[in-house]
């Protein structure tokens, strides 16, 4: 099943433009179908669940529900609605939720629905982000298969954000604190990714907006710690954090009196690079700190020879606890 | 009986004039909250990477929600500083939904209309009011009303990212609004007329 | 008893199908017997008798009355309660009289849309919704038909009855055998057994005499026989996924159908002693089933896409619930 | 039922002082069954202050032998009380004490209900529904099997040498099985045991050596149980001894072998992942038996057919590569599970970082760090092999009391977390920080420990850490370990900079706990522990007969706690053996071999392997001594064909008929 | 019949090892509830024949609770699972039936959980008060004239489309 519910978010129109135009520019070459919900509405992002409950929750149901029509109004179609942004994913996951665990709520709900003769069975669909539907249906084989431009010696952090691996109600992700989907994605690629250890970390959300210091401290965790690791570049899958990140990290800069300089792409837009797709094609140039210095490591097609490097210098040290395999880990998870 | 308290929620048979401001808040939030099983082991305080802007750790709220401390309770800022990065959720040993406890509380704080000293509400409530007359919402209007009313010696400081924001088409000058307006808002008004009478 | 006069015989079919007569029949020469040692008084199927001629017997004076069919509507019920006044053995002959049969199915709906079923839809064409009156006057009278009862009730609902003899149809050795013993006892060569016996049975249930193999049964879904390609002719047919009745079927057909390669559907109805036949069969599909978790159980059960027509087939009337809510709430 | 001869039932109803009388109108229901149930039976209702007062029983008594009483129904406190005081005073007037029935109107009436009006109406259905059991209920004889002498000790831990020595001391055999090489368990890789700090090694080691010298005891190490057949009394056993490829009778245990042997290995189990051992080895110095086990995964000739190093340089010619497996059947019987537990494993959290960051330790890795036998010589260094730390942090509860986890307190942390405390102070004299949610030193001398590591200054902070991070934010806390907790008592979030975290890992059930129950019968409790038969009068008891559990395969406890169980659960098998015989309850299930089909449905719905088709008769039997009396299988059986004593279709149905009134509509016909 | 006056009369099904002796234990702990239902003990809810619920449910029962040990938690390893197998079934062929199948319900209960035991059967007596009294076959069984069928067939189909006059 490579057909899809799409929920593409305010954003994606927006702030996170860069995003929406990469996605397309990789659907096809994936041969994945996406079929945007119709007439769909605001997710209320992490407002409006703080003013009232039931309309909040109507609110972000109204989606389901018209997704649910959607899908029933076709002989099988798609049960599972795809959000790139990781604030949508997380409230439509919640609301299906939490409609579920606690029954009254669905039943108010579904009366405030019926009001705009719609409504909606909590569990009907699956609510999952892009990314898992990239390595976990399209597969990371898939993927590698169509990369003609490696991102070889591209040193980059994956930053997964905190609204994607958490709460994680369907034990969609290998790990709530270390998820490696993206890094597993981003070396598919070729890339040279760096274990970041603050890659669900917060990136200040909302509070750029309310509490600037606050989200500045954030973010600043996040970009000196990239830095510090020897990352050009930072790929993340979330129109928040990069937003936050790319748009506010001038203003973070004049806070504390620093002069980072760390672009934030999308990993949609690395994979349409990866494909072999131009960068305005994928919306590079979008962002405000500029990626051309790190795009230019990877601007040439010559493959990085690997230095033979000096003999490995004998261990002397006690010996680190065996490493999970990927099975364990899942297991683990569970 | 905690566990009871659970399951009666769950079921729709408590009322709230029976309950303690804990069971309250706890019935007022999304799905089961747990409130009543925290044991005050301070997972929560520890993980949240805005700890050090509140007036209260989280797990102190649950202490004074316990203490039925309700007017301490939502004027603190704890609610606001949250980000929502679920790290105190799924790392709490008692399986408490903080973060939406926290939404809870924003709620009940601007009902109260007893959180003044912050931005927060006032933005909550644009945000809200622009989806509730577009369907969508809409980060221009929102940034530059928001700043205007709140920041206006740093929007300056703003502009350049406001600037290129748009000239990089990355902030719409004109909101979308969604085809079925008037559904949403039947659907949005009977919610509300619902929260009241929960 | 003197054989100088003969015994008188009686056969009666209330709601049923037939199917126990020519059963009855397919006796062959032993039908021959039956003639040489009753007087057949009463045999709508066979020969011309009339209600009053039998309502004009002295009672308890047919020796021997096998009454197929269930009490479905006022007529067989004045019937079953004057055969069983003129009868000293009354048997409950065949699946319909015992249990209900295929008949108790009806037990499912309300009359009305039993009515409705019959008369109005693309089985027959009835554009006026003409529906069949109770009375009816004609130049020459009144004309009366039966009333249908709520429910289809078998005859040990209605009457007291002295033997059972289950079978869709009850197997013709079986009657052969019957009516050999019945004549043994004319002449006090034989005694009847107590009250209340099942006869012309086996006393297990149906796998006694299947000869296909049978291990520990464990399966991981169930699929109607002809998805079940092919079907392996020795081993046991439930191992192979078809849902069989055959565990919780009384023996005595020399399992006929699974012999034949197809499952046993239940004919001859529950074992000695057992309170509901449909239960035993729960517990028989649930215990092979190879699952623990809720889903994945559900997922196997969802293979019984009827379960009560699984359970119940012939069982519905004679079970513990007897009928469905709609039939109970109707009027 | 009805061409039965009529019973004569008795009834008694009791006050149980105000317990019952505050809330039931006993009077009431005494009369009402009186009268509502004669046609039943019922000859005599009394009600009583307290019926299982000697006086109270003396008037059943009484009655049974003058009214000739053919059943009993108490109307009093819950069976599982005081059925037995009943049933003993049946038999005590000549009853069958299995004609006895109790009705609960205590436990599920008069304390969980108020309205006194419904309460007594309850009791009455209550009373109802027992009345017309009782008379289906049938006589029962005990079944009395002869107990074998031989016991079967499964694990070698403390708990286990505990146990087996107990009954060795006594005079009776035992066969001590365990797993690994070596006898000892978890408490041979400890350094020190808390509070009294002796060296574990000093006080274990003489126990096992005697265990291993016993003239009672038959040791089998390296060895595994692969069946368990028959039932208490005569259990039959199969134990696989794994080849150790050497002849033990030629062995001198003088560590040559492993001297010679030129492939190492990470020692996993005993070194807890932290050392080094050989492809031949003993675990340990003091390892009992003495003489070492090939690790055929690892060893260089049977994964490239070439080396025989061992074999060379063995002066007995010990070695012996062609060794097999070899299965030993044994009879015993009563079984005793000292199977132990598994530490909790660390990765799962992974915001402690273990695994990921080089100097988070498990707590069994630091105890091997700690010891001077260890790899270390008991040098506490970083994961370089050299660097001492100068800052500690030691976290408790980690993987414990946690729902995302193991959600009980595994007890021993907080003592063990205090040892470590005082180990690194006194080896290192770096700052100790303890995290602790609560601190937990409830028992004898263990607060005063909890005192004097205050004492020696270590600093505790109140609060489970919420993650260990190498992420610096600040200069200080660059190259070394963030904890990042809340110090609850302060209220404020804290990020405090370490060289080493320790992490006082919880314990868990065996990974293969469930199939070990399996084996044996008994069953786990959702934590996966070993299930008790009773949570506090009968804690070493399991729900099959002649199987006990000790130590820490029936819940997490420590060395104390462990060697008392060991102790008790040999007092229980010692009792069984002297006595010669035991009687199991008649709660039995059996099959009508006329009426079955040989169907095998039930076959599958033995997990005691009582059930056995009969293959010739194409029939099955059901062994009764076997039968645990579930009655899963009475009631899955298609034909009917299976019954049980006890709990029977019949019982059931009449309590259902009397309990909805149905025995009273019954009456009514009669009346007509 | 109103349901807020009507006491529904419920037969529970517990196994001897756990949610009997959850029921001693809200009894000991003196935990109040509802006291509609009537407990009948069995050794494991493995014994739970489903003809003891037919007929408690045809003999005046408006529900019937079955409890046992939690799944791996039975004294018995593992006959809990096979009381769950049955149950699903058995739900299924009262829902051919036309019993509502929440009128049967399983809950798991351990030794421990007195409040829970409470908690639930409360619950169940609420939800059995919601779906009313279901005294089967109660309802007389006299004959019913089709002249009557017919017009409550009219009436019916009427309804549906309209009836030529």
């Amino acid at each position: 099943m490579n057909k899809y519910l799409l929920y593409p978010g305010c954003s994606m129109e927006s702030s996170g433009r860069a995003y929406g135009e990469s996605i397309n520019a990789i659907v096809e070459s994936l041969d994945l179908h996406f079929e945007e919900i119709d007439d769909w509405n605001c997710c209320g992002a992490t407002e409006y669940l703080g003013i009232n409950l039931i309309p909040a929750y109507s609110l972000i149901a109204r989606n389901l529900a018209l997704a649910a029509r959607q899908s029933a109004a076709q002989t099988n179609g798609p049960h599972t609605v795809v959000a790139p942004c990781s604030a949508c994913y997380l409230n439509l996951a919640k609301a299906d939720y939490y409609m579920q665990e606690r029954p009254s709520l669905g039943v108010k709900v579904n009366e405030a629905l019926e009001a705009g003769g719609l409504q909606y069975k909590a569990g009907t669909l699956d609510v999952r982000h892009l990314i898992d539907v990239l390595v976990y249906d399209v597969g990371l084989e898939t993927i590698q298969s169509k990369v003609v431009r490696p991102l070889h010696g591209l040193k980059v952090v994956p930053y997964m954000g905190c609204m994607l691996p958490r709460p994680d109600y369907q034990h969609r992700w290998s790990d709530h604190e270390h998820p490696t989907e993206l890094d597993d994605l981003l070396r598919a690629l070729g890339a040279d990714v760096i274990d970041y250890p603050l890659t669900t970390s917060c990136c200040g959300g909302h509070m750029t907006q309310i509490g600037p210091e606050t989200a500045f401290e954030l973010i600043r965790r996040l970009v000196a710690d990239a830095d510090e690791r020897g990352a050009v570049l930072m790929a993340t899958v979330c129109p928040m954090c990069q937003m936050n990140i790319d748009a506010y990290q001038n203003e973070m800069n004049h806070y504390f009196g620093t002069d980072y300089h760390m672009p934030i792409l999308f990993f949609t837009q690395l994979m349409g690079l990866a494909f072999g797709r131009e960068p305005d094609e994928v919306g590079i140039g979008l962002e405000l700190v500029s990626s051309r210095n790190a795009l230019a490591q990877i601007g040439v097609e010559v493959p990085i020879t690997q230095e033979p490097g000096a003999p490995r210098k004998k261990y002397e040290g006690l010996p680190m606890p065996r490493r999970w395999t990927k099975h364990e880990q899942k297991e683990a998870v569970k | 009986m905690p566990r009871m308290t659970d399951e009666r929620v769950r079921a729709g048979l408590a009322r709230e004039e029976d309950l303690s401001l804990l069971h309250e808040v706890s019935m007022k939030t999304a799905g089961v909250s747990h409130l009543e099983m925290c044991i005050q082991c301070g997972t929560c305080g520890g993980s949240c990477p805005a700890a050090q802007d509140m007036d209260h750790t989280p797990r102190m709220l649950f202490a004074m929600l316990r203490a039925g401390m309700r007017d301490e309770v939502l004027r603190s800022n704890t609610p606001w500083i949250c980000v929502s990065c679920y790290h105190c959720v799924v790392r709490c040993p008692q399986e408490v939904h903080i973060a939406d406890v926290m939404y809870t509380l924003k709620g009940m704080a601007i009902h109260a209309k007893l959180y003044v000293n912050s931005t927060a509400p006032h933005f909550s409530q644009t945000f809200v009011g622009m989806v509730e007359t577009f369907g969508r919402s809409y980060e221009l209007g929102l940034a530059s009303r928001h700043y205007l009313r709140h920041f206006p010696l740093r929007l300056p400081g703003m502009i350049p990212m406001g600037f290129g924001m748009i000239t990089k088409g990355r902030m719409a000058i004109m909101p979308k609004k969604i085809k079925h307006m008037d559904q949403l808002k039947k659907i949005l008004d009977r919610a509300k007329q619902l929260e009241l009478t929960s | 008893m003197t054989t100088d006069v003969k015994p008188k015989f009686a056969m009666y079919w209330a709601a049923s199908c037939g199917g126990c007569e020519i059963a009855v029949l397919n006796t062959h020469e032993k039908i021959l017997d039956l003639d040489a040692n009753f007087d057949v008084v009463f045999w709508p199927v066979a020969m011309d008798a009339k209600y009053k001629d039998v309502e004009a017997m002295e009672d308890g004076s047919i020796l021997l009355t096998l009454f197929n069919g269930g009490i479905r509507n006022d007529e067989n019920e004045h019937i079953a309660k004057l055969l069983r006044q003129k009868s000293k053995i009354l048997v409950s002959f065949g699946s319909c009289a015992c249990e209900g049969c295929i008949p108790g199915l009806a037990n499912l709906s309300p009359v009305g849309e039993i009515v409705h079923t019959a008369f109005n839809t693309i089985t027959t064409d009835n554009p006026n919704e003409i529906y069949p009156r109770t009375t009816f006057d004609v130049p020459e009278g009144e004309l009366h038909i039966p009333t249908l009862s709520r429910i289809l009730r078998p005859l040990d609902q209605v009457v007291d009855v002295d033997y059972y003899m289950p079978g869709c149809p009850p197997e013709s050795h079986q009657i052969a055998a019957v009516i050999d013993l019945v004549i043994q006892v004319i002449h006090g060569e034989a005694q009847l057994p107590p009250k209340g016996t099942v006869i012309g049975v086996g006393n297990s249930t149906v796998c006694d005499e299947c000869p296909r193999a049978r291990n520990v049964k464990m399966i991981k879904a169930f699929k109607r026989i002809q998805d079940v390609a092919p079907v392996d002719p020795t081993l046991c047919i439930l191992e192979q996924g078809v849902p069989c009745n055959g565990p919780a079927t009384r023996s005595g057909c020399n399992a006929r159908c699974p012999q034949a390669g197809a499952q046993c559907i239940g004919c001859y109805g529950p074992a000695e002693g057992v309170m509901d036949y449909g239960a035993r069969l729960i517990t028989a599909f649930s215990s092979v089933l190879d699952a623990t978790t809720p889903e994945e159980i559900d997922r196997i059960l969802d293979g019984i896409p009827d379960p009560v027509g699984q359970v119940y087939r012939f069982n519905l009337a004679g079970s513990l619930m007897k009928a469905a809510k709609p039939a109970w709430e109707q009027g | 039922m009805s061409d039965k001869k009529q019973e004569r039932v008795g009834v008694y109803v009791c006050h149980c002082g105000s317990n019952i009388a505050g809330t039931v109108d006993v009077v009431d229901v005494a009369n009402w069954a009186a009268e509502k149930l004669r046609h039943q039976g019922v000859v005599i209702a009394r009600e009583y202050k307290f019926m299982c007062s000697s006086l109270g029983q003396e008037l059943i008594e009484k009655d049974i032998k003058e009214l000739g009483l053919t059943r009993v129904v108490v109307a009093a406190c819950s069976p599982h009380l005081h059925e037995k005081t009943f049933r003993t005073a049946a038999k005590k007037a000549g009853l069958n004490p299995y004609l006895v029935e109790l009705a609960s109107i205590r436990e599920q009436v008069s304390w969980v209900h108020t309205d006194k009006a419904v309460a007594t109406e309850k009791s009455k259905a209550v009373v109802a529904g027992a009345v017309s059991r009782v008379i289906e209920n049938v006589p029962l004889e005990e079944i009395k099997v002869p107990i074998n002498p031989n016991t079967l000790v499964v694990g070698g831990g403390i708990a286990g040498i505990q146990s087996a020595l107990e009954i060795a001391n006594a005079g009776f055999h035992v066969y001590l099985v365990e797993r690994e090489p070596s006898i000892g368990g978890h408490m041979a890789q400890f350094d020190k045991t808390f509070p009294t700090l002796d060296c574990s090694a000093c006080i274990l080691t003489p126990r096992m050596v005697e265990a291993g010298t016993h003239p009672n005891i038959t040791l089998l190490t390296w060895s595994e149980v692969t069946n368990v057949a028959g039932y208490v009394g005569n259990f039959h056993v199969t134990i696989n001894k794994k080849a150790r490829f050497l002849k033990e009778d030629l062995c001198t245990g003088c560590g040559i072998c492993q001297e010679k042997c030129p492939k190492k290995v990470i020692d996993e189990v005993y070194e807890a992942g932290l050392g080094y051992r050989k492809a031949v080895y003993t675990p340990f110095a003091q390892a009992v038996p003495n003489f070492p086990v090939m690790d055929k995964e690892n060893c260089t000739y049977f994964i490239k057919g070439t080396c025989k190093a061992c074999e060379k340089f063995c002066p007995t010619g010990a070695i012996d590569f062609k060794q097999e497996d070899q299965l030993i059947n044994i009879d015993v019987g009563n079984i005793i599970l000292a199977t132990g537990y598994d530490l909790f494993d660390a990765r799962r959290v992974s915001n402690y970082g273990y695994g990921r960051l080089p100097n988070v330790f498990t707590s069994l890795e630091f105890e091997r760090l700690s010891n001077a036998a260890g790899p270390t010589s008991g040098n506490i260094v970083l994961r370089d092999g050299k660097t001492t730390p100068q800052r500690v942090g030691i976290i408790h509860c980690v993987g414990s009391r946690d729902k995302n986890f193991n959600n009980y307190c595994s007890v021993i942390c907080c003592m063990q977390g205090l040892k470590f405390a005082h180990l690194v102070h006194e080896r290192t004299g770096a700052t100790v920080y303890n995290f602790y949610i609560d601190m937990r030193t409830a028992y004898k001398a263990y607060d005063e420990f909890y005192q004097r590591v205050l004492e020696e200054g270590t600093l505790f902070v109140r609060g489970k850490v919420a993650e260990v991070t190498d992420a610096a934010r600040y200069d200080r806390e660059k190259g070394k370990l963030i904890i990042q907790v809340e110090d609850t008592l302060a209220g404020k979030q804290r990020r405090i900079p370490v060289d080493m975290v320790i992490l006082s890992s919880g314990l868990q059930p065996r990974h293969d706990a469930k199939e070990v129950g399996k084996l044996f019968g008994i069953s786990c409790s959702t934590d996966g522990w070993f299930t008790e038969k009773h949570p506090k009068l009968d804690p070493v008891a399991t729900m099959t007969e002649g199987v006990y559990i000790v130590g820490c395969a029936q819940g997490p406890k420590d060395i104390p706690s462990s060697v008392a169980q060991g102790a008790a659960a040999s007092a229980r098998v010692l009792d069984k053996i002297l006595q010669k015989e035991v009687a199991l309850e008649p709660i039995k299930a059996t099959v009508d071999q006329e009426m079955c089909s040989g169907c095998r449905i039930c076959n599958s719905m033995c997990p005691f392997n009582a059930i056995a088709f009969l293959e010739d008769r194409m029939v099955t039997e059901i062994n009764p001594a076997l039968c645990q009396g579930c009655g899963t299988c009475v009631a899955a059986c298609p034909a009917g064909a299976i019954s049980g004593t006890g709990f029977s279709d019949e019982q059931i149905i009449a309590q259902i008929d009397g309990l909805l009134w149905r025995t009273l509509e019954v009456e009514e016909a009669v009346a007509e | 019949m109103n349901n807020d006056t009507f006491e529904p009369t419920i037969i529970g099904f517990t196994c001897n090892w756990c949610s009997y002796r959850a029921a001693d234990l809200a009894g000991t702990a003196r935990m109040k509830y509802a006291p509609n239902v009537r407990l009948i003990r069995m050794m494991c809810s493995g014994r739970l024949d489903p003809t003891f619920v037919l007929r408690a449910l045809s003999c005046g029962a408006d529900g019937v609770m079955i409890t046992g040990c939690h799944p791996g938690e039975c004294h018995y390893i593992e006959q809990n699972y096979k009381a769950l197998r049955r149950y699903l079934l058995l739900k299924r062929v009262l829902k051919g039936l036309g019993i509502e199948p929440e009128r049967v319900k399983l809950v798991w209960a351990s030794a421990a959980e007195g409040a829970r035991f409470a908690s639930e059967t409360t619950l169940f007596v609420e939800e059995i008060r919601k779906l009313g009294p279901l005294n089967w076959g109660k309802a007389d069984n006299g004959p019913k004239t089709i002249d009557h069928v017919e017009s409550s067939m009219v009436n019916r189909l009427s309804s549906e489309k309209e009836v030529p006059a």
